[in-house]
């Protein structure tokens, strides 16, 4: 049987102590032992930022590449060999700031991957200017006056899009983070799950008391993960009350089930046939 | 010399002037002749003024020509802009309702001759008979193409095409123009191919299986192609959201385990340039064909230069291996495209290549038909090549600078890839030493991979004025050096198709002894005479430079050469 | 008075006959007038494609610059000189392909631009790949197997990240539009209004036949531009019916109004001081 | 030489190492001294090892030093790892509750004592009193400063802060350290400031109006400063989605009328090159700063290099005339920013101006301050400067090149501008004829711009052995000139600010008569010394290169030029 700390290596953690990466990190090693996975069956993809250098603390593969661009790459992973398992670490700088039109894009592909937001609202690597979730008025360095510019609502968003797997989980809730990424894996098609993750160290907003006052568990409300427009309410909802769990759950063919030349399967596992090339010059 | 005539269709976007060329261009083919053509076409869909120029011959031709025998004008805008090329003798046909014209122009309503046939969209058609009846083609040719190239369509298509025909050869009767003498009795049919074709099949014969793009002219057609082909081979083309997509796409494919592709021109490559980084950093093979056009920014989108060689050289931040390849044929073009492929995936960096409108849009005629390599082989390793797999160090410190790739989830082997400065193991590091060693390992590909490089080639590499080209102007600088050597020049070129690493001591030997290098370039800068000089000392004389978005003509680079550069 | 003909130009106009940027242009020409502008006042920010040709046959100030980036543009103007009135005039590739990212982000400042999209659910300038808005399963030489990616929909995204007006016009219905450009220029904020448009050389699937068979207009059946909800449902309807109108409409302070700097005035307007240069030098 | 003293302060990120070099350097400042600090630190917020050298003279110093006199060790690591860099004779505070330590260590509880004074967060006023009682500081020095950097909190923190600086002074009593002999009796303040803060008011000082970002190290700090500046003077920051975001919207706010400026590092710039060719054909002057790291790719994200010169140089597709700067003085980065944001508006190019980790981090101590501008006019023209407004031509052709630039929306004058390629009303075109003119008018500038570019400026210009170098490594290569001198070696050093359009002639002046010409970079392929062989043809004997991500010690290369260079 598969278990977490399969998962470990030897890496130096250099996150902030209490920061909310740290029971992530620990979600998603028990996430992945509960699914069965080893090491070698695992590829992390992951950006630029603090969330983006989670593959480094697990044993397994990874891609670690540039600020924003992670999904691009789990793309061309994808559809090298769509026979992968793949989760993409990111943040919400590298996911909705830099990265916003790979994320429309990845969930318009409805690419089966697991995207992991550690979403602390800030730009933690950078030393807290504002990110696109953060909450207005927040005052930083970088927005002295506060911030003006709207929250970016990423799960509002995604359901606009049609995104199948729709959720939003809470770092320090890691028993309930490590379902949602299971629940994630095995959803085929794009899963994304918002993880609200205090940052000790430049986010004094949204910290773990501020948000132990407000989330709750959507399941325990009775909440419709198949209604659409009841996903679209909670996804609104913010402030007081800050809903947790999936919202939004609906199966469709994947990017790679709908490209017809990978029915025969991966394209990693098929062979040069230097017949093929030369039927074709001959045409010529 | 036999057969050299050029005809130049003209008209306005939307009107298939590229049909027709085309379509000629098939029956040459079959009657065993040369075609040489070129694509001239403004960035619109309806209207404006485009031509396709077509040269036919005996033999192999690589350029176009200023002057033309025939002028096939399907508007009065055609005859206004072309006229002057004519050639004393030649012949133009106007598309006009008039019974009478002034010589050398001489009506004929193609557009109503094609209503009669069955629609507008039959003026191809008719115009392509009445130049072949005109040429003194051997009848039944075109219809033998026409028959191909419907053979899936209804049959009503096929016979309004060979109405069109007929009329369009009626309506010449008559009009002398004895251009080509005698056509060769069916002789040797030869490839014909565009520029971008080339790069297609070469793709393919590198193996490629995973390409991603963004429209942009003038690359678009090399994945047009490869999106067609995708039924035919275990091949996925994908249209990204934009070019940093595309870039960041191939480079997750390949380390999947998959070659791959992506092509774009000068804007869309520098939305890849950060990407193109990656590849360095993380040891990612890649491949990305620049279609280069004029700029900057968006420049003239559907026109030729040769202007992004100092970019796509220093394109990313820091330093890094990488390859660039500046094909001048479609031979050339394809064998490099695929050798791309190969020296990316041994030396693990990007590889680039240059092209340009000129040549992506171009017409040729291949005197040897391409072949495909037998094999192509990959060059990961997996648990099997490996004593212990879980010792795996992606960026292990070798003497070659090449560390053994392997790809992941596929057995025990774990290959960690980071774009950070990294440990040999792919974690990422702080440390000094470790920085210094691994750009070190990274620069010491370099050296098997300037081994790789091959030297310019050329022709008369002893004269005393030697022209030095790159890229796609290698046909026009080779016929442009006969015309010299004709009037009695002593002139020979040096084209290179491998840049970087520069192959500099192929270059100062092939340059020695010359009298005058003249530096021939698509761009306002010389800017390949300014990296022969960084690289080799060597100082040219002379350039000759043409940065309007036009290819060159022959007789430009002649004249040029004989008022000694400019 | 104002009239359309003042913003007539002699460029010849490069577009194909019959394609559906020639009633847009001639709507843009009506709003501006029954507005009461004059060429002097419009400032008219584009990128690249067919749309972004429109401000060549237009006289009137304009900056035509990249592929997918006429926001960014059109977001410095406006901070330099927030009293300039400006359309940006993009198409469904340049807007929510290559510019995906910016038009997120125009949306999240509340810019007070009036964007309209010439939305013909393809790329037109370089003939005919499927774009972010081409419906499942069109044809074309770039994807021959059909689209398979989910249709981008702009005005539920628009939605999702809080737009203050988000309308849709039709190219054909030349008054309906040039109302809806009038109301966009007049709203204070961000104006959306996605423009169907036929494409007469690349697309195959939406024509004008198409288009008249599925179109009514919301107004007259009472939409309440108010509810969220109800414009998120109209957003989302598509197929056999095709709502047009303006779906939503929400004031709120705008991205200059809420920059405190900008309160004095135009930046345009301000003089450089020495003398608070060398105060803040005195303070090293 | 008088006082010059080096103290290192290292520990975790976090332990506010930073602000003890801060604290220390604004007592020299106030007793007259001159400081140089560098900060070396790694990518994360807390943990690992960071540390601050100061250098305290009293003379100017521009350059770090590769051995200390004191070490304050905040943790174990610290000693640890700079332990080596100790001078005999120098002395180590180590953060310990043992009270033993083998010499030159001195156990000194600095988190102990700042929790008796109230809390962890004090042993930074702990440390810096301790040092400060040391060196011989006069009392009441640090407490001034606190008085005033605390002007504004409660009292509390304020005697909290004076407890802490007294309990460290205390804790060193009675240790001999005489490394500074007397204290200057209050000389004569000079400005203290980072690079990043002289870029920042360079920026003002030519009069920014408009700045846009995405973060990005070591990038960030000049926009901090501005955005901290944004209530005293016209003046929007804003922070952009993403780099592309950024450089296009300078370009549309200084199309509408103001000054505006970016800042990234080569990453980020990657993403901006294609708007830097948007702002060379639209002819829209903007200010781009690339603050140098190492690369590719992510790299090493806090550390430094010069390793993007041919990529700013190049990117883009096409060529355009640009400006490149790269300043190597607090005073050179203030003139030649405001300088850049003038002549970016002279001539209507993108001006990029490169500077590095080590330059933006590093405190240098000003000889003389800073002056404001006066005046600074704008080159706009508006109706009242034209016959007839409504003939206006955006991109008229001029003998200069330069085009006459109105803004738009501010009077009959219609200003349209475009990236295509155009007429000079700035409607595009397909015209050969056009585009040529346009090319070669753009070109034209670079007459003008070359002329306002400055020559090298170094020290002994007759000098056998020639140093070369560009951009921050001027202090550091001055320092091993004399440091070579002294050693009886006959060197000099001419240094780069202005670098494109390439001073050529004054450069073959500077370097005519050199035994041997070396050339100074941190990079691994020597860019300057390959532009300045292509410009030249001047190609340098040795090259000395670093390339760790870590600054150069003047005495690494004086070692290096005793070894001929590498
Ligand atoms: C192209 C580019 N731009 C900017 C950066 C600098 N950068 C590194 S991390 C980061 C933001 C990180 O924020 P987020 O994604 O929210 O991650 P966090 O650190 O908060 O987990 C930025 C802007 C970069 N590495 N590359
Ligand atoms: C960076 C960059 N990538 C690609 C292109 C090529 N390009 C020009 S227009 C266009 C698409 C146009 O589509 P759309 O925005 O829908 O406009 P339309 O022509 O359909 O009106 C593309 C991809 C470009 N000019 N620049
Ligand atoms: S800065 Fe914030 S996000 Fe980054 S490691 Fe520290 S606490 Fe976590
Ligand atoms: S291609 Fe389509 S969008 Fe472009 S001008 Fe023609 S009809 Fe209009
Ligand atoms: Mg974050
Ligand atoms: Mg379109």
């Amino acid at each position: 049987m598969a278990c977490p700390k399969d998962f470990d290596n030897s890496v130096e953690n250099k996150w902030c102590p209490g920061c909310g990466n740290h029971p992530i990190l620990q979600s998603i090693k028990e996430a992945l032992a509960q699914l069965g996975l080893a090491p070698r069956d695992v590829l992390i993809v992951s950006g630029i930022g603090q969330a983006a250098k989670t593959p480094h603390y697990l044993n397994c593969n990874f891609f670690h590449g540039l600020h924003g661009r992670a999904l691009p790459v789990a793309t061309g992973a994808k559809a090298a060999n769509h026979s992968l398992t793949i989760l993409v670490n990111s943040g919400d700088g590298d996911c909705y700031g830099e990265g916003g039109n790979h994320f429309m894009n990845a969930i318009r592909r409805n690419l089966d991957i697991t995207l992991l937001v550690h979403d602390n609202k800030v730009y933690g690597l950078t030393k807290g200017q504002a990110s696109p979730t953060s909450d207005l008025r927040m005052i930083t360095r970088a927005q002295p006056h506060g911030v003006i510019l709207e929250p970016f609502n990423p799960l509002a968003v995604a359901l606009a899009l049609k995104a199948g797997f729709v959720a939003r989980g809470y770092a320090a809730d890691t028993e309930h983070l490590s379902m949602l990424i299971q629940e994630g894996v095995r959803h085929r098609g794009f899963s994304l799950i918002d993880i609200l993750q205090p940052c000790v160290s430049f986010n004094q907003v949204n910290t773990y008391q501020w948000y132990a006052e407000r989330v709750y568990d959507l399941a325990k409300e009775g909440h419709d993960t198949s209604d659409f427009m009841a996903a679209m309410v909670k996804a609104r909802q913010w402030g007081d009350k800050i809903p947790l769990g999936i919202l939004y759950r609906q199966e469709s063919p994947s990017f790679t089930d709908r490209i017809d030349g990978l029915k025969e399967g991966p394209l990693t596992g098929r062979a040069y046939d230097p017949a093929r090339l030369h039927k074709l010059l001959a045409e010529f | 010399m036999g057969i050299d005539i050029t005809i130049t269709i003209g008209g306005e976007a939307g009107q298939g002037i590229q049909t027709v060329g085309q379509l000629l261009a098939a029956v040459c083919r079959e009657a065993g002749l040369y075609v040489f053509g070129i694509n001239d076409f403004e960035s619109r869909i309806r209207g404006g003024h485009s031509f396709y120029q077509l040269r036919i011959a005996d033999h192999q031709v690589r350029a176009p020509r200023h002057r033309v025998n025939l002028l096939i004008a399907m508007d009065d805008a055609t005859l206004r802009l072309h006229r002057e090329e004519l050639l004393p003798g030649g012949l133009c046909l106007l598309n006009s309702a008039d019974a009478e014209a002034e010589e050398p122009v001489r009506p004929i309503p193609f557009f109503k001759l094609a209503r009669d046939a069955g629609g507008d969209i039959l003026a191809n058609t008719v115009a392509t008979a009445a130049a072949l009846a005109l040429l003194g083609a051997p009848g039944g040719m075109l219809e033998k193409i026409l028959h191909r190239q419907f053979a899936g369509k209804s049959s009503k298509v096929l016979e309004d095409n060979c109405t069109a025909a007929r009329l369009g050869r009626a309506a010449v009767q008559g009009i002398d123009c004895s251009c080509i003498g005698a056509w060769p009795e069916s002789g040797r049919k030869r490839m014909i191919m565009e520029g971008a074709a080339a790069l297609s099949l070469g793709a393919l014969a590198g193996d490629c299986r995973f390409a991603a793009f963004y429209p942009m002219s003038p690359a678009t057609g090399i994945m047009m192609n490869l999106a067609a082909w995708q039924d035919r081979f275990p091949l996925v083309v994908e249209q990204a959201e934009d070019e940093i997509a595309a870039a960041n796409m191939i480079i997750g494919a390949s380390y999947a385990g998959v070659r791959s592709l992506t092509a774009t021109s000068g804007g869309g490559f520098c939305l890849m340039t950060e990407a193109v980084g990656l590849a360095g950093i993380s040891e990612t093979p890649i491949v990305i064909i620049n279609a280069q056009r004029p700029g900057p920014a968006t420049g003239l989108a559907t026109r030729t230069a040769q202007a992004d060689l100092r970019q796509v050289m220093h394109a990313g931040q820091d330093e890094f291996p990488r390859f660039v390849f500046a094909p001048g044929s479609p031979e050339q073009a394809y064998e490099t495209t695929a050798r791309a492929f190969d020296l990316a995936d041994t030396y693990q960096v990007p590889a680039l290549i240059l092209v340009d409108q000129y040549f992506n849009d171009s017409l040729f005629t291949l005197e040897d038909a391409l072949q495909a390599p037998e094999k192509v082989s990959s060059r990961t390793i997996d648990d099997a090549s490996q004593k212990n797999p879980s010792d795996y160090q992606r960026y292990a410190l070798t003497d070659s600078g090449i560390s053994p790739r392997a790809v992941p989830c596929a057995g025990e082997t774990l290959v960690m890839v980071c774009g950070n400065e990294h440990k040999p193991d792919g974690h990422s590091t702080e440390s000094a030493e470790l920085r210094t060693a691994m750009v070190d390992k990274r620069a010491r590909k370099l050296r098997g991979m300037a081994s790789d490089m091959r030297p310019p080639t050329g022709a008369h590499p002893e004269a005393a004025i030697r022209l030095i080209c790159w890229g796609s102007t290698l046909g026009v600088v080779a016929e442009a050096v006969e015309l010299l050597r004709a009037d009695g020049v002593d002139a020979g070129y040096m084209h290179f198709c491998d840049i970087w690493p520069f192959p500099g001591t192929a270059a100062q030997a092939a340059l020695a002894g010359a009298e005058r290098l003249i530096c021939v370039e698509q761009n306002s800068t010389a800017q390949f005479a300014g990296l022969l000089r960084q690289e080799t000392g060597i100082a040219v004389a002379h350039t000759v430079l043409k940065y309007d978005g036009r290819p060159f003509y022959p007789l430009e680079i002649v004249n040029a050469v004989m008022k000694e550069g400019r």
